[in-house]
């Protein structure tokens, strides 16, 4: 029997296998195709203190091996969130991190504190990677003493496991990490999207209404890998590693380099089943290597 | 409604020209129920160029043969491929997407549906749908030549088919909102899926005439069953998703 | 008639198709395949003071529409190309540009110093952006001041065309193309290779000799357009974009995003005719839209 | 020798068993000059997974046909991919690539070209070409078992052929280094190619008697053609290109 449970923090998780914020909406979206109750967790859409539109269309444009968004974090909020979003997915035998995004520290630590009260969301992913929204998200990832500061007042008032995001738009993501440690983050997932941007040749203009926008897929895997190697050396805490999963493989090599645990992301678009295979892939993968436990290829690369 | 992955087959890949193909697909297993106006998303596999899938608009249904029509236009790398599937080939389908047209009122209406190329594809499973339904329909058809009127013995089927052609190869020469037919009769409930310059201007023939009307509308998907929030169209009700809000919008909610 | 010229500083180039460092070794690696004079300019292999046995194998690691290298500038350097390689390639008609590479300022300056003298040699790319190289390269590229600082003391020992590469690793590059311009510089290209990893499951080992290594191909194009597109708004210097260029479009796509010029790089090992295709289709472009200068299409992106 | 990059027809796709295939490729024109150890570099269409085109030895040549074979082994998405090409397809491939074998100094020389796996590969082509020119060769050819010996027909037209298999379904039960023959001749010239350990055995068997070997090596190579340094091995002149100063290398000269 293959022991597939892993901790993160004080929190555990029945399998390392979650899905990523802003590609499984509130979980529901997907129940028509898999067991929810199966996956190890789901980070449901980025949330704010107040509603947001998100961005004009276009939001998407394809790229090789990869796709650019600019959804903006449309969401209705947190209270609405609270009110009529958390009823419905409460009871799902899994668990239930939001991701939470803010323009301003304030926003952060209001919405992180109307968030704790949640008896069924164990945790919170604080998003300081978006690089889609110009008011704030990546601005504050992208420097230690601001990733630090908003890490820090969040810690303040949120009780539960808190999971810091990292952007991967900068010169050194383990100094950031580190920082974010140091105040007192649970764990650390990574990576957010990277900033890119797509143009239309034939019109002479960009693609997506924001110019730029946010790359994910299977493109930005060795930069995720790179990163999450480099972050899991550097912190103590448990990563969370993402970045163009597509199968279990991928799920398996980003553990190696340090993950504790992944999340899935663009992959749920082209298959909504692929979190079980993902999953399924690690448990034969242990299996064939005579391995009993996920611990077995943790940080477990060769190097 | 649920919907599936499905790995459907291929019975036809009927050429219609060099831009127009008509995938004819069956399953092993009865088709689910589906509704005029839904969509699926296929996977293209076998080219590097095509990452995510791509949706298509059901253009029939016929539960008899247990079979699923798609018409597909060639535009791109993604739709090419498509093209090139042979009898016996397996294509991954997510269905059925979307919501669908809203039935009349009454069934003495006066319908229209008006398509545009590619855009009429959605509206033979519809008239075929109001047909059997005792539902009477009219269709206009336009395209820019001949070649871009696809299909029009099937309607035929279900309805009186008026056409337009813009360099008058069939039918009335011009734009399908200066059709003839649209200053003869009044229409109660008008249908329409084309280009959005087409449908704009349905919809101002709508809104003028005080005229029901319905559009399908197109959008950049990433998921298609409302996962990614790329797809949205702006509303009186905000940001909605085409994919799960849609693709089917009354025009008095729409901000064009 | 289309009008192909364009200007890099004191320089005109016939045509803004050039080819990329490491990627087009001497050029006489291509000279079976295409016609050397017809492209705007060729930059040979990233050359140091001293010679580089470079990296061990494995060096290559094929990624998601991709690659990752680890070559680590293997070349016999500066004195053996001015002796040996500089009379093979000097009477090619077109622009040679010598990519160098340093592991402190002092080899930078004499490495430059020396290419100064070479008549046929009518500019020199600084690449302060090599990914695979511990003793520097990169870290020159990823902070301000180092960037200031290297192209400052190359800047006065080299008189001619002085191109600077710049490393796609960083926070906000247009802050380091400020800082190098400032200095001095003609002319920046972007981008070099993301850092990157690849891990190979089975055999839970790194891929790489080196572990890490750099990203190129059409997986970063997104990310190279939005960095040249973020350059060229900030400097006022000819910019000259690369990173995942497979074909015409892609190039007239960094040419609407501000770039003067661009370079091809790893399209040129799975097509070896690439450049002449996307020289053609450039003018093909220019022809379908009837303009009549490359420059129309330069930085001329509606948005 | 001048490369040519070229599309060349598929005349028979050959299924040898569940994982090889022998491609037999065409050409309009004649085919160019191709020395025995040289490889091509071939660009893999209609798959997402394969970036990066794949080198493969030249197996055979024949003038008079105007043939190129290429034998494969399916061992991940790009070999499988290539397993499907059918009569027909065209497959564009970067030719003559490397270096090639050294003939022997003498035509009397007591010849063995030693192969494992799909690595017997080039042999073919440098046994027919060293028995049209009146050489005598042998050839020792190991695989895991009677699944993994190719081509021997082809083998026993230009020479003695011996085998060995790891689990004793063919010739000898064993390594190929461990085979009789070995013990029994004195050899002049030894030429190899397959998995690297079988290689530095047949190099250690070599050095030990002193006599003239070449090696066939691998390596992970980008471009083919020696632009890119990907695929160095280390030698007694530092790092050197497998793909123009090799594959085929003179084992005194590696550090292995
Ligand atoms: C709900 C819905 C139903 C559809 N039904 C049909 C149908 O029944 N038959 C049919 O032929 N097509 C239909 N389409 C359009 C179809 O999805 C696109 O033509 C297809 O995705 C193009 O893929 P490609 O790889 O061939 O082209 P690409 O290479 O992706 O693109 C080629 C060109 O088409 C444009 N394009 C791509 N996708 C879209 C899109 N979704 N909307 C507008 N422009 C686009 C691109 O900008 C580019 O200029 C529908 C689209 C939607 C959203
Ligand atoms: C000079 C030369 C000549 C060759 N001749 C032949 C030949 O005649 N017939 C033949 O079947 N194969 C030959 N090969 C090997 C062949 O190139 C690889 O098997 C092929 O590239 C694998 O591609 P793939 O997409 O199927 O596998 P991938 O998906 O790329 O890889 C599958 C597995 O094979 C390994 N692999 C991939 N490429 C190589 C490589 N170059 N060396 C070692 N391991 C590799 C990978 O690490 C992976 O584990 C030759 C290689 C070289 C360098
Ligand atoms: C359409 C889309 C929306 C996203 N929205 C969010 C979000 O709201 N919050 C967030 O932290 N990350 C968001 N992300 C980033 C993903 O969670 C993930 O970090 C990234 O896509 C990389 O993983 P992948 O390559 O597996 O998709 C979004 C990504 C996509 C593609
Ligand atoms: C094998 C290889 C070797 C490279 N060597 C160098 C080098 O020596 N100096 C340098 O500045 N860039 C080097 N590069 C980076 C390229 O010049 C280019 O910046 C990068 O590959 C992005 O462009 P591309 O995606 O078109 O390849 C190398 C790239 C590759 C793939
Ligand atoms: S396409 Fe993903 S939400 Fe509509
Ligand atoms: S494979 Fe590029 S130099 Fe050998």
């Amino acid at each position: 029997m293959v022991n597939l449970n892993v901790n993160l923090g004080r929190l555990q998780l029945k399998n390392p296998v979650m899905t990523a914020s802003g590609t499984f909406g509130y979980g529901t979206e997907y129940s028509d195709f898999i067991d929810l109750s199966r996956i190890g967790g789901i980070i449901v859409k980025g949330t704010t203190l107040r509603e947001r539109q998100g961005n004009p269309y276009p939001r998407m444009a394809e790229t090789p091996s990869g796709m650019l968004n600019a959804v903006g974090l449309q969401n209705k909020g947190v209270d609405y969130f609270i009110e009529h979003i958390y009823p419905t997915v409460k009871d799902f035998d899994t668990n239930i991190f939001v991701n939470v995004s803010g323009s301003t520290i304030e926003d952060y630590i209001i919405t992180a504190e109307k968030l704790n009260y949640l008896e069924k969301i164990p945790g919170i992913e604080l998003n300081i990677s978006c690089p889609n929204v110009k008011e704030g998200g990546m601005a504050f990832g992208t420097s230690c003493l601001s990733a630090a500061q908003v890490v820090k007042e969040v810690r303040r008032v949120y009780k539960n496991e808190l999971m810091v995001k990292l952007s991967p738009n900068v010169t050194d993501i383990s100094e950031i990490a580190l920082a974010v440690e140091a105040e007192g983050a649970d764990s650390i997932s990574l990576i957010n999207t990277l900033l890119g941007m797509a143009i239309d040749a034939e019109r002479r203009k960009p693609v997506l209404s924001t110019i730029t926008g946010g790359l994910s897929g299977p493109a930005v895997k060795p930069v995720a890998l790179r990163m999450v190697w480099q972050v899991a050396r550097a912190v103590k805490i448990p990563v969370v590693g993402m970045g163009g999963i597509m199968n279990a493989t991928d799920a398996i090599e980003f553990m190696l380099a340090g993950a504790s645990a992944v999340q899935i992301g663009t992959a749920n678009f082209i298959d909504p089943t692929v979190s079980i295979s993902v999953l399924e892939g690690i448990e034969a993968y242990l299996k064939a290597h005579h391995l009993s436990s996920v611990y077995d290829i943790i940080g477990q690369l060769e190097v | 409604m649920k919907k599936f992955m499905l790995d459907l087959i291929v019975k036809k890949n009927e050429i219609l020209n060099d831009q127009y193909f008509l995938l004819v697909l069956s399953s092993d297993m009865p088709l689910p129920e589906i509704l005029p106006g839904q969509f699926v998303e296929v996977r293209v596999d076998n080219t590097p160029d095509t990452f995510l899938r791509r949706p298509i608009s059901i253009n029939f249904v016929d539960y008899q043969l247990n079979e699923l029509w798609l018409l597909i236009q060639k535009v791109g790398n993604g739709t090419r491929k498509l093209s090139t599937l042979t009898v016996g080939d397996t294509l991954n389908v997510i269905i059925p997407l979307g919501n669908s047209f809203t039935l009349p009122d009454s069934k003495d209406s006066n319908i229209m549906l008006i398509g545009g190329g590619v855009g009429i594809a959605p509206l033979l499973y519809w008239g075929s749908y109001l047909h059997e339904r005792g539902y009477k329909c009219n269709f206009l058809l336009g395209g820019r030549s001949e070649n871009n009127l696809l299909q029009l013995c099937e309607f035929t089927k279900y309805g009186n088919v008026y056409t337009t052609t813009e360099d008058g190869s069939h039918g009335e020469k011009g734009f399908v909102t200066m059709h003839s037919v649209l200053r003869g009769s009044n229409f109660n409930d008008i249908y329409s899926c084309g280009p959005t310059p087409m449908m704009k201007a349905v919809a101002s023939y709508a809104a003028e005439n005080g005229v029901f009307c319905e559009v399908s509308l197109e959008n950049t998907m990433a998921c298609g069953f409302g996962a990614c929030l790329c797809c949205v169209t702006d509303t009186t009700d905000g940001h909605l998703c085409v994919c799960t809000d849609g693709p089917v919008f009354n025009i008095t909610k729409l901000k064009w």
